[in-house]
């Protein structure tokens, strides 16, 4: 663990909405291949967090590398060529589009024919297109997406459509893939499913992922490292254990209750 | 109080989403309703509180009777009017309105005199509220967001709530809390409560009686100590019991129910 | 409509990206495309000239249809833009030695420039906002061709002499018809399969949700303004249509109602589809001949009541919009589609 | 010098507040229902023709003809929505833009058919002598208007942020659905938030046909009152009578300054080219709320 | 078989205030030909009349279907559509009348196949101008217009020219909208010039503006409307401002029982219409414009084609419209049927010529 080489890290940054904290001077470091977990109640600032490395808001102070490179301020839409992708706490899905468009939306800054070709369609543009497809019949493939690909998104039932979000963000070929509460909705079976898509996802598909969840049960499980903020600030980063028996976590996030 | 009998529901003329689904909440009850994603929880709530016709959906079949009055295919408005508040599932909270004005949307269908009651009822369960009371209620976060849904409901003082998915993206603790406020809402403001939840654990701690739909119908029914004993929803709403799981161990990515019909 | 893995992947999937799934619909399609051109031999001036007005009018939709319903962005300038590929091409045509087919994509590049500066304001306006700057881009640009007489002829206008091709002088419905038709089918396809490639994904993706758009990697700035070239590009396409149709243009011709009657056109017809903007163009073209024959016909049995006809023709233009969007709310290709599936179950269809 | 300017600020705050009312019934509908009224101009023809014809055709004394007029409108503006409008809840705002210019039509039409195309006048109803305001000449129209605007401005501020029909007015147009499920008509409070903005254009209208009578081409003051909507930010009511005022202004300042230099014209589009520039700085005009985006 | 004639009107459009009065005078015209003069020559005429709203595509798509119906010629109405029409009757040759009173759509060389009655707004503005120079002290003058084909067509640049030639100086121009609610800025500028009189080219509600705020402000100008500013509205909608305002018109007006044709018409509808009391001078317009046309059909010689009724057009000098109008008069050079008008002022709320016919030269 100690080798691991660093991916993201977050240093020391503030956001606020008018007179609120939202986020207050918090840093952190996500190693290559880490299931690297925020939680904290409602409103503590994991959201805002996930904002700023996106660059959906610009930290007031502080920055954020990657892979050391500043990226404090590059616009939102270049961070996903970097390798940086998420999926949204509440959904955030094309609805008038087919799944199937999408995924293969994502891999727009993949494909590689310009405008002024693709008015002719055949040749570069249809080779492109047919190259990216297969790629995306994998990720459907892998989501169990097959039944529904041409279906438009509206039409989906919430848990359908968090696993669209999640493809969705795969098909970019993330190195680092932001999950906001990817399990919030689900019942038991559910949620099984998708952390055991997390998983593969960090393990086989070599992703590094930063998550935000409140089930516990997961959190404790699939993370190697786990964040704890609370009013914008740091409260604890550690391993799980560490994390699940702070005081200040307990009493902040988690209750009497012991979780490990 | 709420008899729910045999209806069926279809969304554009189309779309058959319940076939012939029965439920019952008794008088100061609380009663859960659990299923998969999809399996027709939000559709049912909404057929009783009448929000289906705002999506094109109808009651096409069979009766939904409150306090022995039909309501089946009634207004929204009339529905509130009686006694039935919905909370909807996301929160849907006014984003542009603040936190108090909020509220004051809720109580539109009680009497003006007590709204500034109410309002400082709501305050006293969450004090956060208070705190944010002239903030967008756009901008606050979820957890936030769900306590002023809740809070809208006690607005209206309702005799039966739906809640749809009421702990979605909450904390633990405030999952406890929200749980809590369930109780307290049966005990002190002797509402009956009809609730739609993921978080089954919970859920049918705080119920009475539970019913499990899937695929529009309802599969199986009983009071909650009933439910929790079944191996079925053990496994599949509960997780193996009440310990951790290893969600590395979960090899498989989809098993089929046993009651699937 | 479930993909099947069927080995063959590379054919399948440029299968299943076709325009026309089936053979059916294509020869159908083929079919229609050979009789419209064998139809001026057998039309007079009036259906002719209904046609042409058609054509200039789908190009026109075609453009306003990939802003407003695919990009999501409703632009109440579009009859502004429209005027200024009618003047680029008069100040072309007149200015220059250059055939007026290459004068016509020429004025729809200077459109296409001018649409991209006045999309500008996209840049940090949204929704209702963005329109009404649209709007003043119709009032300024309509200010414009009225004062720049140097360019523009002022109020008096802008001429050219009937334009002609290989030595035939397009200066009848009938010559014209065929110009139309064949601009008509070169910008349909062109934007057909634009949209159905990137960046009509990208489209439709400002469209639907333009924050997620940002975080999946679109420059959703840069791809609004590209959104406002094409859709000028195809109105100054259908500018220029028109001038050499007309041979004279006067700013009246590019007022406001224009912009709102093109709009109408890509709602009635289907936002987001290309086939509702040809619906759509038909539909409002012919609508106000109907409407002038019903009521024509109707003052020749009544004639005393002849005034009272003229202005409820004009509230029968607004009725028939106002039941279209009552009982037909997403438009004529929506319609389309569900006969289509209708006729594709047929006889096993109830 | 100071006192041609003088003049003009007076002259366009005058005229401004007339743009200011018709605004307030546009700012209105949009802020309960989310529409924008493409048929704001044909209300106030509407308006305008009835007050016609009780003064004109049933010889009611003005001041009663006027109130009557207010009653017959709030029903007309009730009536519309429940017949055209209703149906349209919950379909995409672009096709309910599109049936408003539908119905822009209708009304217009209508119009005609009853009232014809002459252009019409109002008896003499405010004193045809101006008043003298430092040293510039003001009809009583014009006074009127600007008193009206201030009632106005009063009346509605009160009404959203303190009664609970205001708020649920604001709340339906926020999340119809949401408000659905509160217990709120949202019926109800469609066909109000159409009938009031119908009485305020109405006055609008019918001070404006008090200045130089009226014929169907009036209407196209709906569509000049979008700079003005756009300025104050859509959904403001005080954004609508503030920008109302300053739009009046600038046009007349525009008119004395920029005219000479330009050989005239820059009254009509100056309007537009402020409204262009104040939105890239401010996008939501000066007083609009600013879309909740929370991801 | 009838002769069928296409007429554009505006019955619902933006102009359709004048317009409609002016339809009604056309169609009289048609049916007392029919009626009692025997059609032309013996065969009925058929008018196709289209109300197109003042819209061009419209206009157009009404003259495609007059072509298809065999029409022998059009009468149009507006500058938009006379001028959107002008290559296609130039090339169908189909002779076409309007109330367009464009200076540039009378020019045969431009336009071989348009044909006006009336006195050109150029022609107007010079009338005008030549009244200011025998009639005032001062020789200054400003122009108030729209911004449109119609508002810009008298005074840039035929009058500004005539103004230089007989030495009345402009000293100001002004542009105030068709729909303004006021004019204040507009008129404080003028007033820094201070014109012996202004020239107005716009439609009643503009007109009325000006001429209150004028009053408003106390500014000594005098005004001198062209055609379209002036009539019984103006009266109606400027009351007291309306007082001393000046307008050039080319057509005899209702009251004047001593015109010959005035009293024509009164008995005319007397007969077809008894209960119209009053009619607006756009009557007359439309009246003495079809007169025109359908004299000339009467007298072409040979088949009505349109090369043939351009010609009996062309030979046409001094025909007499029964004192509507000054004698109408065209020619290979000059398709203006009409260069001489009176003045009239509006006095105490009535309307009183105030010359003798001025040429226009
Ligand atoms: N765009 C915004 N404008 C104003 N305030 C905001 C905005 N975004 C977040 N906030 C505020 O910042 C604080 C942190 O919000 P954030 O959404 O990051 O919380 P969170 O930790 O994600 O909570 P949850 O678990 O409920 O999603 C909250 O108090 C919220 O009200
Ligand atoms: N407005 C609608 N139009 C058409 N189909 C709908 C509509 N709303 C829901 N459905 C369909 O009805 C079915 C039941 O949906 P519903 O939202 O009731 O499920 P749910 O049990 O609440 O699921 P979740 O746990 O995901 O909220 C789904 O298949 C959904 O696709
Ligand atoms: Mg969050
Ligand atoms: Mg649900
Ligand atoms: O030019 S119109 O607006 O009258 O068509």
């Amino acid at each position: 663990m100690i080798n691991k080489e660093s991916l993201l890290t977050v240093k020391n940054i503030y956001l606020s909405f008018g007179g609120i904290m939202a986020v207050a001077g918090v840093s952190f470091n996500v190693n290559k291949g880490d299931v690297f977990s925020i939680i904290g109640p409602n409103g503590a600032g994991k959201t805002s967090i996930l904002n700023t490395i996106t660059g959906i808001y610009f930290p007031e102070r502080g920055s954020i590398f990657l892979k050391g490179a500043d990226i404090t301020k590059m616009p939102v839409y270049k961070r996903p060529a970097k390798g940086v992708v998420r999926t949204f706490q509440n959904l955030e899905l094309f609805k008038g589009m087919t799944v199937l468009d999408n995924l293969m939306l994502s891999r727009h800054s993949l494909m590689n024919y310009g405008i002024f070709s693709s008015i002719f369609y055949f040749g570069k543009p249809l080779r492109e297109e047919v190259r990216h497809r297969e790629k995306v019949e994998e990720i459907i493939d892998f989501l169990d997406l097959s039944g529904i690909r041409k279906k438009h998104v509206f039409e989906l039932s919430y848990g359908l459509q968090k696993r669209v979000e999640l493809a969705r963000a795969l098909a970019l070929e993330p190195e680092l893939l932001l999950l906001d509460e990817p399990m919030a909705g689900m019942n038991t079976e559910e949620t099984e499913d998708m952390a055991r898509y997390i998983i593969d996802i960090n393990e086989e598909r070599d992703t590094t992922i930063v998550l935000i969840e409140h089930d516990m049960n997961v959190v404790m499980d699939i993370s190697s490292r786990i964040l704890a903020i609370d009013f914008g600030e740091k409260i604890c980063e550690g391993l799980p254990s560490d994390v699940a028996n702070d005081e200040r976590v307990l009493s902040a996030y988690l209750g009497e209750e012991k979780w490990i | 109080m709420l008899n729910v009998n045999n209806i069926e529901v279809v969304y554009n003329d189309v779309i058959l989403v319940l076939k012939g689904l029965s439920l019952n909440v008794r008088e100061g009850s609380v009663v859960c309703l659990l299923g998969s994603n999809g399996a027709g929880k939000t559709t049912t709530l909404k057929a009783v509180s009448g929000l289906l016709d705002s999506e094109d959906g109808r009651v096409t079949d069979g009766e939904i009777v409150f306090m022995g009055d039909r309501i089946d295919n009634k207004d929204a408005a009339e529905i509130v009017k009686n006694g039935i508040f919905q909370i909807m599932e996301g929160r849907r909270v006014f984003k542009d309105l603040n936190v108090e004005e909020n509220l004051i949307a809720g109580a539109y269908t009680s009497p003006s005199a007590k709204v500034k009651d109410y309002i400082d009822k709501v305050y006293t369960y969450f004090p956060r509220l208070k705190e944010r009371r002239t903030q967008l209620a756009g901008y606050m976060s979820g957890g936030e967001q769900q306590m002023l849904a809740i809070g809208r409901a006690l607005m209206a003082e309702p005799k039966l709530i739906l809640m749809d998915e009421p702990s979605l993206g909450l904390s633990p603790l405030l999952v406890k809390e929200i749980f809590n406020i369930i109780k307290t809402l049966r005990e002190k403001e002797n509402a009956s409560i009809l609730l739609v939840e993921q978080n089954a654990n919970m859920a049918l701690a705080v119920s009475d009686y539970g019913y499990i739909m899937e695929n529009g119908k309802i599969v199986l029914e009983g009071t909650s100590e009933e439910l929790v004993k079944n191996e079925d929803v053990k496994e599949f709403y509960l997780g193996s019991g009440t310990g951790r799981k290893r969600f590395r161990d979960v090899k498989h990515y989809r098993r089929r129910k046993r009651w699937l019909s | 409509m479930n993909y099947t893995n069927c080995g063959n992947f590379k054919t399948s999937y440029v299968k299943d990206a076709a325009i026309f799934q089936t053979k059916f619909s294509l020869i159908m399609i083929y079919s229609f495309i050979v009789l419209t051109f064998i139809f001026p031999f057998f039309a007079n001036t009036y259906y002719l000239y209904l046609c042409n007005t058609i054509f200039i009018a789908i190009i026109g939709a075609a453009g306003l249809n990939i802003l407003t319903g695919f990009t999501g962005l409703i632009s109440l300038g579009h009859g502004a833009f429209i005027g200024v590929g009618a003047y680029a091409a008069a100040y072309i045509f007149n200015n220059t030695d250059l055939n007026f087919l290459i004068v016509i994509p020429l004025s729809g590049l200077v459109t296409a420039a001018v649409g991209m500066f006045f999309g500008i304001p996209s840049l940090r306006l949204k929704g209702l906002y963005l329109s009404i700057a649209t709007l003043a881009a119709q009032f300024i640009l309509q200010f414009f061709f009225v004062r720049a007489e140097f360019i523009t002829g002022g109020v008096s206008g802008a001429f050219v002499n009937f334009p002609s091709v290989f030595g035939v002088s397009i200066n009848s419905d009938f010559s014209f018809y065929f110009v139309g038709l064949i601009f008509t089918i070169i910008m349909l396809l062109a934007a057909k399969n634009l949209l159905r490639t990137k960046t009509g994904r990208i489209f439709l993706s400002i469209r639907d949700n333009y924050i997620a758009a940002e975080a999946m990697g679109v420059n959703v700035f840069k791809y609004k303004i590209i959104s406002f070239g094409i859709s000028s590009f195809y109105a100054g396409v259908a500018g220029a249509l028109w001038l050499f149709y007309l041979t004279i243009i006067t700013p009246e011709h590019f007022t406001i109602g224009v912009s709102i009657q093109y709009l109408s056109m890509v709602i009635i017809g289907g936002l987001g589809s290309l086939l509702g903007s040809i619906f759509g163009a038909v539909f409002i073209t012919l609508l106000p001949e109907f409407l002038r024959f019903a009521a024509d016909n109707l003052s020749q049995i009544y004639p005393a009541v002849t005034s009272a006809f003229a202005a409820i023709r004009e509230g029968a233009f607004g009725i028939v919009i106002i039941l279209f969007l009552l009982l037909e709310p997403e438009g004529l290709a929506k319609r389309w589609n569900l006969i289509k599936a209708y006729w594709k179950l047929w006889p096993y269809s109830h | 010098m100071m006192d041609f300017f003088l003049q003009l600020v007076i002259t366009g705050i005058v005229i401004g507040s007339i743009y200011s009312l018709l605004a307030l019934g546009f700012t209105l509908i949009y802020k309960a229902t989310g529409v924008v009224n493409f048929a704001q101009g044909e209300l106030l023809l509407v308006g305008a023709y009835i007050c016609l014809q009780f003064t004109v055709g049933y010889k009611v004394p003005f001041i009663f003809s006027f109130l009557l007029t207010l009653v017959f409108m709030f029903f007309f503006g009730f009536l519309i929505e429940k017949i055209f409008l209703r149906k349209m809840i919950g379909e995409p705002i672009i096709s309910i833009i599109m049936l408003t210019i539908g119905l822009s039509s209708v009304l217009k039409s209508v119009v005609q058919l009853f009232w014809g195309t002459s252009t019409r006048t109002f008896p003499q109803i405010f004193p045809e002598e101006p008043i003298a305001v430092m040293d510039l000449q003001i009809s009583y129209v014009y006074l009127a208007s600007i008193v009206a605007v201030a009632v106005f401005l009063l009346l509605f501020t009160v009404f959203f942020k303190k009664t609970r029909v205001g708020v649920a007015m604001r709340a339906v147009a926020s999340d119809q659905q949401a408000a659905l499920s509160m217990g709120i008509n949202v019926k109800r409070i469609f066909a109000l938030s159409w009938a009031i903005a119908a009485i305020v254009s109405t006055v609008g209208g019918v001070f404006l046909g008090n200045i130089n009578g009226i014929n169907t081409s009036l209407s196209h003051f709906g569509l000049m009152v979008f700079p003005v909507v756009i300025l104050g930010g859509l959904d403001s009511i005080g954004g609508a009578i503030i920008a109302g005022l300053i739009i009046g202004v600038l046009e007349n300042l525009a008119g004395g300054y920029i005219d000479p230099l330009i050989g005239g014209g820059a009254k009509e589009v100056f309007p537009f080219v402020v409204m262009i520039l104040v939105m890239m700085i401010r996008p939501y005009g000066l007083f609009g709320t600013a879309d909740v985006e929370k991801v | 078989e009838p002769v069928k004639i296409g007429a554009l009107f505006d019955l619902t459009g933006g102009t359709a205030d004048v317009g409609k009065p002016y339809a009604q005078g056309v169609r009289d015209c048609v049916r007392w030909f029919n009626e009692e003069k025997d059609g032309i020559n013996g065969r009925q005429i058929e008018l196709l009349g289209v109300d197109y709203s003042y819209k061009i595509p419209q206009a157009i798509a009404a003259y495609k279907n007059f072509m298809r119906q065999g029409v022998v010629a059009v009468h149009g109405w507006g500058t938009g559509d006379t001028e959107a029409l002008t290559k296609f009757v130039s090339r169908d040759k189909i002779p076409y009348f309007s109330a367009s009173y464009s200076e540039h759509l009378t020019d045969p060389a431009k336009a071989p196949y348009n044909f006006l009655v009336g006195a050109t707004y150029s022609d107007q503005a010079r009338i005008a101008l030549k009244y200011i120079k025998e009639n005032s002290e001062e020789d200054t003058a400003a122009f108030i217009y729209n911004d449109t084909g119609f508002g810009r067509s008298p005074f840039f640049p035929d009058a500004e020219n005539y103004a230089k030639k007989i030495g009345v100086d402009v000293v100001d121009t002004e542009i105030v909208g068709l729909k303004a609610l006021d004019a204040t800025s507009q008129l404080l500028n003028m007033q820094k010039k201070s014109p012996a009189y202004a020239l107005i080219q716009e439609t009643y509600m503009a007109t009325s503006t000006i001429l209150k705020d004028a009053q408003k402000l106390g500014i000594d100008t005098k005004f001198i409307g062209l055609n379209w500013t002036f009539g019984k509205t103006l009266i109606e909608l400027a009351g007291e401002a309306a007082n001393g305002f000046y307008g050039t018109n080319s057509f005899a007006m209702w009251n004047q029982t001593d015109v010959e044709g005035i009293k024509f018409l009164h008995e005319l509808n007397a007969k077809y219409h008894p209960n119209v009391k009053y009619r607006a001078v756009n009557y007359i317009q439309g009246f003495s414009s079809m007169y025109v046309l359908l004299s000339a059909l009467e007298m072409t010689e040979g088949e009505l084609t349109g090369e043939n009724i351009k010609a009996a057009l062309e030979s046409m000098k001094n025909f007499s419209t029964m004192g509507l109008t000054a004698p109408v008069s065209f020619s290979k050079d000059s398709h203006k049927g009409v260069t001489a008008l009176k003045l009239y002022q509006i006095q105490n709320g009535e309307i009183k010529p105030v010359s003798d016919y001025i040429s226009a030269d």
